[in-house]
């Protein structure tokens, strides 16, 4: 139970971190360390296989890429602007609500008997594995495609070259 | 449900003939020859087929009329053409038909409206539109023969109307002078007024006469079914009346609607003879004798008529004392005279007022051609301050106009003595001694009037300004011809109509009566020979006194004239303004229409309707201007407005369950 | 232990989206090898043949019945003719594109096979019986289609498409995902099927959670308004014929995949989701409509239109019957047409340099090019809803199909809308018609391919305006199988 | 040790929150997608909390495939982000507003 | 009907716009000469129509039904009656007449234009034709844009604005009686048979209240077209932005398609709710009677002052229509075909005179009796029919619908043979100043007379103007049978209604040979 508040009072920090600093480096790396303990909330999910992708994944490709990128734009920390302040305190009056809305959406539920007993295995590999390729087929097959589609527009959209 | 044509024994004998529509057909062929003749400019045609289109018309109908006597009396020719309308219960042929009202009107109108014509030759021979003057004029007499002749309302209605545009167009021939068109629009406006009334009489009638269960226009169905009408519904025929007299004070120049005839002068001199003084104007008188079953059963109508009829002789004839201009004063005394004759019908005496219109119609040509002859002489003048002594250049126009002021004066044995008697007598019979003493001082007025006119003209030393005088000269034979024609008619056309027990007593009547309402219908109490002979002593005595005052005012003591018009100026001035009639019409009808038309055009048609209108199309532009803000192109802006969409619509759901 | 479920009914379910992604992948592989820009045309037909033999497949092996991989994907009569409106959509904005792409100096080849992968998404949202198929659809669909807006490498406004395309689509789908989370939280189930079962017992808030949260993200993909900000930025900046894949096929796709979702599996729910979805469509068709008129940008006014007409459709989709839902289909046939023939003709207007996409520029087009400014006319026509074409019996379809699930307001909302709209779209009629050019211009002949694309859409709009019948009874025969 | 599961959906809903708050405020595009990613976990989180309650592994399941998504998605923008940077120099989301109205 | 006469006559002009487009433009005289020539097949078809038309049957004849769309139950079914005939023969009859009198007119896009006049027409015969209300409706919007066209591209200075009101206005009025139609095709299917047929939908079941919301929904779409103050704004600007062509038909025919509507669709679909209604409609008749005539006298321009004065005519209409006896009807369908000549003939004449001057400012002219005789003439006789002299056209049919609206409702027929007298005071006003007085203007004594061309276009219109003014027995006879059978509608459906014994007594007293009664039955029976 500590530990579940522990961790996601860290959460909720690092995440905080990642949109309220100025420097994008630094909210890549709020990020990041959101992800991972995302990942670890994970794992107290009994999702073990989950969490292992979500660190190399997320953590170890998608915040890399990002940190590229943003080192590739040699971004410079943005200065606020009245609008931003402005757009801020919607934007921060809208995501309250939504959070508000979304909370009770969550908590409606009938108070879950405490936490189900699981059968062997669950969030084993094996047992996802099954899932992805019985129910799963078709969309394991389609991102497939996804990914060819990803990387054709990648590189369509990064190519150096412009022709004209 | 056609009213079935099939007569009682009762009703007289009713001979079918396809001789009647030659009557208006001539003249209609001459106006289309006339047409022709205008657009090609053939003018030597209208000179053969004006005039003699009427001729040949006037001929047939003498033809007609003599096989209309070879009838038994009450008799009559009928001649359906064809169906014109028929709808549902309503059915409106066009049919002609000539009984002896007919037949006096229609000698009236093609006999004198040749005469007219012929006179036409002369007067109009110099001027270049002569094509369409007469074939106007010929369309005019079709017209007008389509009016008497018809048997039905309807049919009455298309010469009503025709004769209207014939007059508008005449009146406004000479149209470059824009006061002739105004004075041919008034008129055509004014008729309109009654027409409207006119109409809705029409449904009126034809309508209870339906739900009598024949609904039909004809007048012999109208006046055979008039007494079951009388007594289903009185107020209808009240109403009718009532609505079928404002039709007619319109044609017939009656108050209300007589402004336009004055006006109306401004056509050429032969249409004021022919149109504005023999025929068209007596329209009404026509109508109502025509209807005369219809009147009888309601006295309040008829006195409505007698009372108009009289207060207009009167009224006219005092306007008529102080004109100057010799056809206005001609004007004014043909509305005061077919007062008389709308007295005369009013007062019950129906073959009185017909025969006063036909002595009118030929002493009234007479006089109006005769102020033609002076004005050809004159080259347009027709101020009869500015004439005098033209006995001695112009001595048959002397004589004939003479003759006419005479007759229209009420002398024995002229003309007008026998019917404005017949009139008054009458008037007194029936018990109306206001009506009679009112039109006893319209006759003396009379007398003087035209008399005054003549002495002016023609009497006393020349006042003629002097390059008018040197081509001072007698007419052509063309228009003299006429005026002693009309002249000797003026003598002698009342004698048909004697006083009872003269002679051969009331011809006239008697010929009449088996189509006019009988003239006890309305309860006369008979007088006696003597009264009639002191009524008549009184009328001519007054005739006498008129005509003896203008000849001291005008002849022997010039000038008395202009001081008592001095003396009593105030009179003088309402009668010279002619009771501010037209002045008073036009602020009360016509400015305040002119305003309300451009209110409604300019505010409720331009700013509210199209203010609505365009108002929305504005109001929709400008919301797109607004809207289209939203689109910031700041991306971060979209994203706050789906979250906002996002937020509201968790939240409607929350709200709701 | 794992059994792998691919049979018959699988194959037939995908063989259609396995043809287009196919030659998707040739043509893309033949871009590789040969990189020669010898006869570039031949990608152009390579991915024409794609979309026709994709076409055929449909038309060959589409069957009402069980659905194939667990039931979350369908051949059937909602799907064909959603791969048909689709295929064909991408098929002409495909003829329209060479001309167009060369006169604007665009030499990417991958643009054929991405609008192919394009089309195979918008062929998986058609097909899709199961929210996870559903979400991979609306990707593949849309990150080809974040790609195709920005292909115009030199335009800022290319550029500033796709990234405002991209950064939305994103957040959308945050929260399509989101919502899926809650209905799977509330059904335990991803599969229609599944759901519409368990929705009855699962918590009516939890449900109506997921449900909002999936009405934005697929009222996002179909512009409805406040989702549609994108739209007009995202249209008037991609290139034209991108522009025109995404106003039909797009919206056709999503327009489906949210009928199909929110019948099939939300069924139980009708009332709750239909009163949204009245306001959305009102909201949607008026703000179009409205906002339309005061466009001077022609590109950007078929964008507010087209907004418009997703709330038409919308408002179709609230009547929730089959009668709405063959109108909603056959309509989106009639969209094709005249739209991607509006597009059509703005392309053909477009010279090396200047776009000529403003109101000024079509000033006496009539004169100039008598035969394109008709055909223009009767596209703008059909738009409003002028009998006797296509997007005329369309929208009465519509009507009647709104009026006879009850929602008097909504049609009379709908026709007072078209009467709006009829407002601009006769003033650029106008402009072609009644003022004199602007400046004098030589007739330029329009590309072989752009002729004959501007034919498909205007033989399209005339027959079926007059012919409807064949396409609508399929339509409501397909929607009526649905269930 | 039982932590119910609630909790982690309220974790999750407050994750999901700061990064659509993210995407509002922040300027920089790359943060802005930055803070989409947020979302996705905040979703993936509560896939997972979900298929832990259900004792369902489609939640899992479904996490994977956002996991691929979102890989894709990020590849694509970063590289439609580079392509903006060549074209006018800034990644600001305020200052790319050539298209409005 | 074995022979396909009437879509013959329907879609001959759609033909010869086609073909007249494949012609060559240049020189101009190629459109004009196919336009005209192309444009008489019609007329001669519509003349093998009238002749092949029975007289004694009130139901539509000439009947065509082919099922068009079956899933929406869309017959192309046309037919022709005593409502229709007269108007379809006014349209093909006035076309070739428009493009003769349109020749000079048009100078520039002279194909298109033909075209356009031709697809105009082609659309107006069908919206006479159609007696499928999908159908019908298709031609009423087929023949808003062939206007608006002509309108937009050969009309005045504020053709655009005039153009676009037109539409919109239209538009409006159209949206909500689609939805109507829609909504009445709806409830009849719940019977089980989907149909636009009209015949077929005359006895759909509806609750009054329903019956009364479509009434108007279809009465304000017609209202408008008519039209009817106070919608009717569109019509000063339409007419006096159009070309002569343009206006000629707007007055014409399209404007008669408010009043048709009013007689083939609102009256016998909805006759409670269409009774019901007659103190608002009647009221706005009279209204637009007088008001029309007010507004009319003070116009400057002459296209204007006529245009006002439609509104003031079709306000005699409706309100012979209103009437609810045979009289009255009769008289309105008269009317319609009378106001088109005789307005037709006006604007054809303002044209003349416009190609000469190129103004239509009254102010202007002034004294051209002098100067153009024979247009005076011309222009006189059209005056005075538009005045309804008797004799001339326009009497017939006034004085029909005034005697029927009088039994209905006697005050408002007593105001509005007010309409009569200021009828004659704007249109003698106009005329005095045009032709009467001195030439104020110098310019005006070098205007030419009409030319042969000119002369041989307006005289058939004159012609035609005094035939139904001598002899209207023809005309009422194939009209009155039809009226009958919609008398009889009429009353069955309001049979205790206080407008009752206003139409009752007529109709069944006065009315219905047995042959009538056989029509009914038939008019009836003739469902797909």
């Amino acid at each position: 139970m500590i530990a579940f508040y522990f961790i996601a009072i860290l959460t909720l920090a690092s995440a905080l971190m990642v949109v309220l600093h100025r420097n994008p480096i630094y909210s890549a790396l709020g990020l990041v360390n959101t992800l991972f303990l995302i990942a670890v909330s994970f794992v107290m999910l009994d999702a073990e296989l989950i969490a292992m992708l979500q660190v190399i994944v997320y953590a170890g490709a998608i915040v890399i890429l990002f940190l590229f990128v943003i080192m590739l734009l040699n971004v410079e920390t943005e200065v606020r602007t009245a609008r931003v302040s402005r757009l801020g305190t919607a934007g921060l009056v809208l995501a309250l609500l939504l959070a508000l809305e979304l909370g009770v959406f969550a908590l409606v539920r009938e108070p879950s008997s405490g936490t189900p007993e699981l059968p062997a295995g669950f969030g084993s590999t094996e047992l996802l594995a099954e899932t992805l390729f019985s129910d799963g087929m078709l969309s394991f097959e389609l991102t497939s495609l996804l990914l060819l589609v990803a990387v054709v527009g990648a590189v369509v959209m990064a190519r150096r070259k412009v022709e004209s | 449900m056609q009213p079935e044509h099939a007569h009682t024994a009762a009703e007289a004998v009713v001979a079918a003939t396809s001789l009647l529509r030659w009557i208006p057909l001539l003249p209609l062929i001459g106006f289309g020859v006339g047409v022709f003749a205008a657009s090609t400019n053939r003018r030597s045609l209208v000179h053969v087929t004006g005039p003699g289109s009427v001729l040949l018309a006037f001929v047939v109908s003498v033809i007609a009329v003599s096989q209309l006597w070879a009838l038994p009396a009450g008799g009559a020719l009928v001649d359906n053409v064809y169906t014109w309308i028929s709808v549902g219960m309503l059915k409106i042929d066009l049919t002609f038909r000539v009984d002896a009202l007919t037949s006096v009107m229609l000698l009236i109108i093609t006999g004198i409206g040749f005469l007219i014509h012929l006179y036409a030759l002369g007067y109009m021979h110099d001027d270049a539109d002569e094509a369409r003057f007469f074939s106007y004029l010929n369309l005019f007499v079709a017209s007008m023969l389509v009016l008497v002749l018809a048997d039905s309302l309807p049919v009455v209605f298309i010469g009503w109307e025709g004769v209207g545009v014939c007059s508008y167009l005449l009146i406004g021939f000479w149209y470059q002078d824009m006061a002739n068109a105004d004075a041919g629009r008034k008129a055509m406006l004014t008729n309109r007024v009654g027409d409207a009334a006119f109409l809705i009489g029409m449904f009126m009638l034809v309508w209870a006469l339906h739900d009598l269960g024949a609904a039909s226009l004809r007048f012999e169905d109208v006046n055979r079914m008039a007494p079951q009408l009388g007594a289903a519904a009185p107020h209808v025929v009240t109403a009718v009346c009532l609505l079928l007299l404002i039709g007619a004070t319109g044609k017939s120049a009656q108050i209300p609607l007589y402004v336009w005839l004055p006006d109306a002068m401004a056509g050429p001199t032969p249409v004021s003879a022919l149109i504005h003084a023999a025929t068209m104007v007596t329209a009404g008188v026509y109508m109502i004798a025509r209807l005369s079953p219809l009147y009888v059963l309601s006295p309040a109508a008829l006195d409505v008529v007698a009372t108009i009829g009289a207060v207009t002789a009167l009224f006219a004839a005092t306007m008529a004392l102080v004109q100057n201009d010799l056809k206005k004063i001609l004007a004014y005394s043909t509305i005061s005279q077919i007062g008389y004759m709308v007295l005369g019908v009013g007062v019950g005496s129906f073959s009185g007022g017909v025969f006063h219109l036909m002595t009118h119609a030929c002493f009234k040509a007479l006089l109006f051609l005769g102020a033609g002859s002076v004005m050809h002489a004159m080259s347009g003048e027709l101020d009869v301050h500015k004439m005098g002594g033209l006995k001695k250049q112009l001595p048959t126009t002397r004589w004939t106009f003479l003759v006419g002021c005479l007759a229209i004066a009420g002398v024995p044995p002229l003309a007008a003595f026998f019917s404005k008697d017949m009139i008054l007598e009458a008037a007194f019979a029936s018990g109306h001694v206001v009506l009679w003493l009112i039109g006893l001082a319209a006759a003396g007025m009379t007398a003087f009037y035209m008399f005054r006119a003549y002495f002016l003209a023609f009497e006393g030393e020349s006042r003629v300004d002097h390059h008018a005088a040197h081509h001072l000269h007698e007419s052509p034979s063309t228009m003299t011809i006429p005026l002693m024609v009309l002249a000797v008619l003026s003598i002698v056309a009342g004698w048909v109509g004697l006083p009872h027990g003269v002679l051969w007593g009331d011809r006239f009547g008697h010929y009449l009566a088996p189509v006019l309402a009988p003239h006890d219908a309305l309860g006369h109490h008979e007088i006696g020979g003597g009264t009639v002979l002191l009524l008549t002593l009184v009328t001519t005595g007054v005739a006498a006194l008129g005509i003896f005052v203008a000849y001291s005012f005008y002849l022997k003591s010039p000038g008395t004239a202009d001081r008592l018009a001095e003396r009593f100026r105030g009179v003088y001035v309402v009668l010279w303004n002619k009771y501010w009639v037209d002045e008073i019409y036009d602020r009360l009808i016509i400015t305040p229409y002119v305003i309300f038309s451009k209110f409604f055009w300019k505010v409720v048609d331009a700013m509210l309707i199209d203010g609505v209108v365009n108002g929305a199309g504005v109001i929709v532009g400008k919301t797109s201007d607004v809207w289209r803000r939203l689109e910031s192109g700041n991306v971060q802006h979209y994203a706050a407005a789906m979250m906002l969409g996002a937020v509201v619509t968790c939240g409607v759901y929350w709200w709701l369950s | 232990m794992i059994e792998v479920v691919f049979g018959g009914a699988e194959l037939r379910a995908v063989t259609p989206l396995l043809v287009v992604v196919l030659f998707a992948t040739t043509s893309l592989l033949y871009e590789v090898f040969n990189d020669d820009h010898k006869d570039p045309s031949r990608p152009v037909w390579l991915s024409l043949f794609g979309l026709a033999g994709g076409i055929v497949a449909t038309v060959a092996l589409w069957e009402n019945g069980q659905a194939a991989f667990h039931g979350t994907f369908v051949l059937d009569g909602v799907a064909a003719f959603t791969n048909v409106v689709c295929l064909l959509a991408a098929g002409l904005s495909l003829l329209m594109a060479p001309g167009y792409l060369a006169s604007i100096g665009v030499r990417a080849r991958e643009v054929y096979p991405l609008v192919l992968f394009a089309t195979s998404g918008m062929m998986i949202m058609g097909g899709a019986r199961d929210l996870v198929v559903l979400f991979l659809g609306i990707e593949v669909m849309s990150i080809a289609a974040y790609v195709l807006a920005g292909i115009h490498r030199t335009d800022e406004r290319s550029g500033e498409a796709a990234l405002k395309y991209f950064l939305l689509g994103a957040f959308a789908t945050g929260f399509l995902l989101y919502g899926m989370a809650i209905l799977y939280g509330a059904t335990g189930a991803t599969s229609y099927d599944a759901i519409a079962a368990a929705l009855p017992k699962a918590p009516k808030l939890l449900a109506l959670g997921g449900v909002a949260l999936l009405v934005v993200a697929l009222g996002f993909k179909v512009s409805a308004v406040p989702f549609h900000f994108w739209a007009p930025d995202v249209y008037q900046g991609a290139p034209t014929s991108v522009t025109a894949l995404m106003a039909v096929g797009i919206k056709a796709a999503a327009v489906v995949g949210f009928a199909r979702l929110f019948i099939v599996a939300l069924g139980s729910l009708y009332g709750d989701w239909a009163m949204v979805l009245w306001w959305l469509a009102v909201l949607t068709m008026t703000v179009g409509n409205v906002i339309a008129v005061a466009q001077n940008n022609v590109k950007r006014m078929l964008a507010y239109s087209s907004i418009a007409h997703a709330g038409y459709l919308l408002a179709a989709i609230v009547a929730g019957t089959p009668r709405g839902g063959g109108a909603v289909l056959f309509y989106l046939l009639a969209y094709t047409f005249m739209n991607v023939g509006a597009f059509a003709v703005v392309i053909s207007l477009g010279r090396k340099g200047e776009v000529n996409e403003q109101f000024d520029d079509y000033a006496g087009l009539a004169s100039r090019q008598p035969l394109i400014a008709a055909a223009m006319v009767l596209f703008l026509l059909s738009l409003t809803g002028i009998p006797p074409l296509v997007g005329f019996v369309g929208k009465l379809y519509l009507i009647e199909a709104i009026l006879q699930a009850g929602y008097v307001w909504l049609a009379v909302i709908m026709v007072l809308n078209s009467a709006i709209s009829a407002y601009y779209y006769l003033r650029l009629i106008f402009e072609m018609y009644m003022r004199d050019p602007s400046r004098p211009e030589t007739a330029m002949e329009p590309a072989p391919l752009l002729i004959a694309c501007l034919l498909v859409a205007t033989v399209g709009t005339i027959f079926f305006g007059i012919f409807p019948d064949g396409p609508l009874d399929f339509a409501r025969d397909a929607f009526a199988a649905l269930r | 040790m039982n932590v119910p599961v609630e909790n982690y959906l309220v974790l999750a809903a407050l994750i999901f929150a700061i990064g659509c708050a993210g995407v509002l405020t922040r300027r920089n595009v790359i943060v802005i997608l930055m803070s989409v990613e947020l979302m996705l976990n905040a979703v993936n989180l509560t896939f997972v909390a979900l298929s832990r309650q259900l004792v369902s592994m489609t939640g899992q399941m479904i996490v994977f495939f956002v996991m691929t998504v979102a890989a894709a998605e990020v590849a694509v923008g970063l590289a439609i982000f580079l392509a903006i940077y060549s074209q006018r120099r800034t990644v600001n989301a305020d200052e790319i507003s050539l298209l409005r109205w | 009907m074995d022979f396909p006469l009437l879509s013959l006559i329907v879609w001959s002009p759609l033909g010869a716009a086609i073909i007249v487009s494949l012609l060559p433009s240049q020189p101009l005289s190629v459109p004009r000469l196919a336009a005209f020539g192309l444009g008489l097949i019609p007329f001669l078809l519509s003349l093998v129509m009238l002749a092949g038309f029975d007289t004694s049957v009130g139901a539509l004849q000439l009947t065509e039904t082919v099922p068009w769309m079956p899933s929406l139950g869309v017959y192309y079914s046309i037919g022709v009656d005593g409502f229709s005939l007269w108007l379809i023969l006014l349209t093909t009859f006035l076309t070739p007449v428009v493009i003769l009198a349109a020749w000079t007119d048009i100078q520039h896009r002279v194909k298109e234009f033909m075209f356009f006049m031709l697809l105009l027409e082609s659309g107006m015969l069908g919206a006479l034709v159609a007696t499928d209300l999908f159908l019908f409706f298709m031609y009423w919007e087929l023949m808003l844009f062939p206007m608006v066209f002509v309108i937009g591209i050969w009309g005045g200075p504020r053709r655009r604005y005039a153009a676009i009101k037109f539409v919109v206005y239209t538009m409006a009025g159209s949206a909500l009686m689609m939805i109507a139609m829609l909504y009445l095709v709806l409830v009849h299917a719940k019977t089980g048979q989907l149909s636009f047929d009209i015949v077929t939908l005359y006895d759909t079941k509806l609750s009054y209240a329903e019956e009364t919301l479509l009434f108007w929904a279809f009465a304000i779409a017609f209202m408008i077209k008519v039209p009817m103050v106070p919608f009717h704004t569109w019509l000063p600007d339409a007419h006096t932005e159009a070309p002569t062509g343009g206006s000629v038909d707007l007055a014409g025919i399209l404007l008669k398609m408010g009043a048709y509507g009013f007689l083939r669709f609102a009256l016998p679909m909805f006759p409670a709710a269409a009774q019901d209604a007659f103190p608002i409609i009647l009221a706005l008749s009279v209204v637009g009677i007088i008001y029309g005539a007010m507004v009319a006298f003070p116009q400057p321009d002459m296209k204007r002052l006529v245009a006002y004065s439609s509104v003031s005519h079709l306000g005699f209409v409706m309100l012979g229509i209103y009437a609810f006896n045979r009289v009255g009807l009769t008289g309105g369908v008269l009317q319609m075909v009378n106001h088109g000549l005789s307005t037709g003939g006006l604007f054809i004449l303002i044209g003349f005179i416009y190609d000469r001057k190129h103004t239509r400012q009254i102010s202007e002219y002034g004294g051209l009796w002098k100067v153009v005789p024979i247009f005076s003439a011309l222009f006189l006789v059209v005056t005075l029919s538009s005045i309804g002299l008797p004799g001339l056209n326009g009497f017939v049919g006034e004085f029909l619908i005034l005697l029927g609206a009088f039994r209905a409702h006697g005050w408002a027929a007593a105001i509005a043979t007010i309409g009569v007298v200021l009828g004659a005071a704007y249109m003698l006003t106009m005329y005095k100043h045009v032709v009467f007085g001195p030439v104020t203007k110098e310019e005006n004594n070098a205007l030419t007379d009409l030319t042969p061309r000119e002369i041989a276009a307006i005289v058939p219109v004159i012609v035609m103007i005094v035939w139904m003014g001598v002899y209207p027995k023809p005309f009422i006879d194939r009209i009155e049978p039809t009226v009958t059978v919609l008398l009889q509608r009429l009353e069955r459906a309001g049979a205790n209604r206080h407008l009752g014994d206003a139409s009752r007594g007529l109709a069944s007293r006065d009315g219905g040979s047995e042959a009538e009664r056989l029509a009914v039955v038939a008019h009836d029976g003739v469902a797909p």
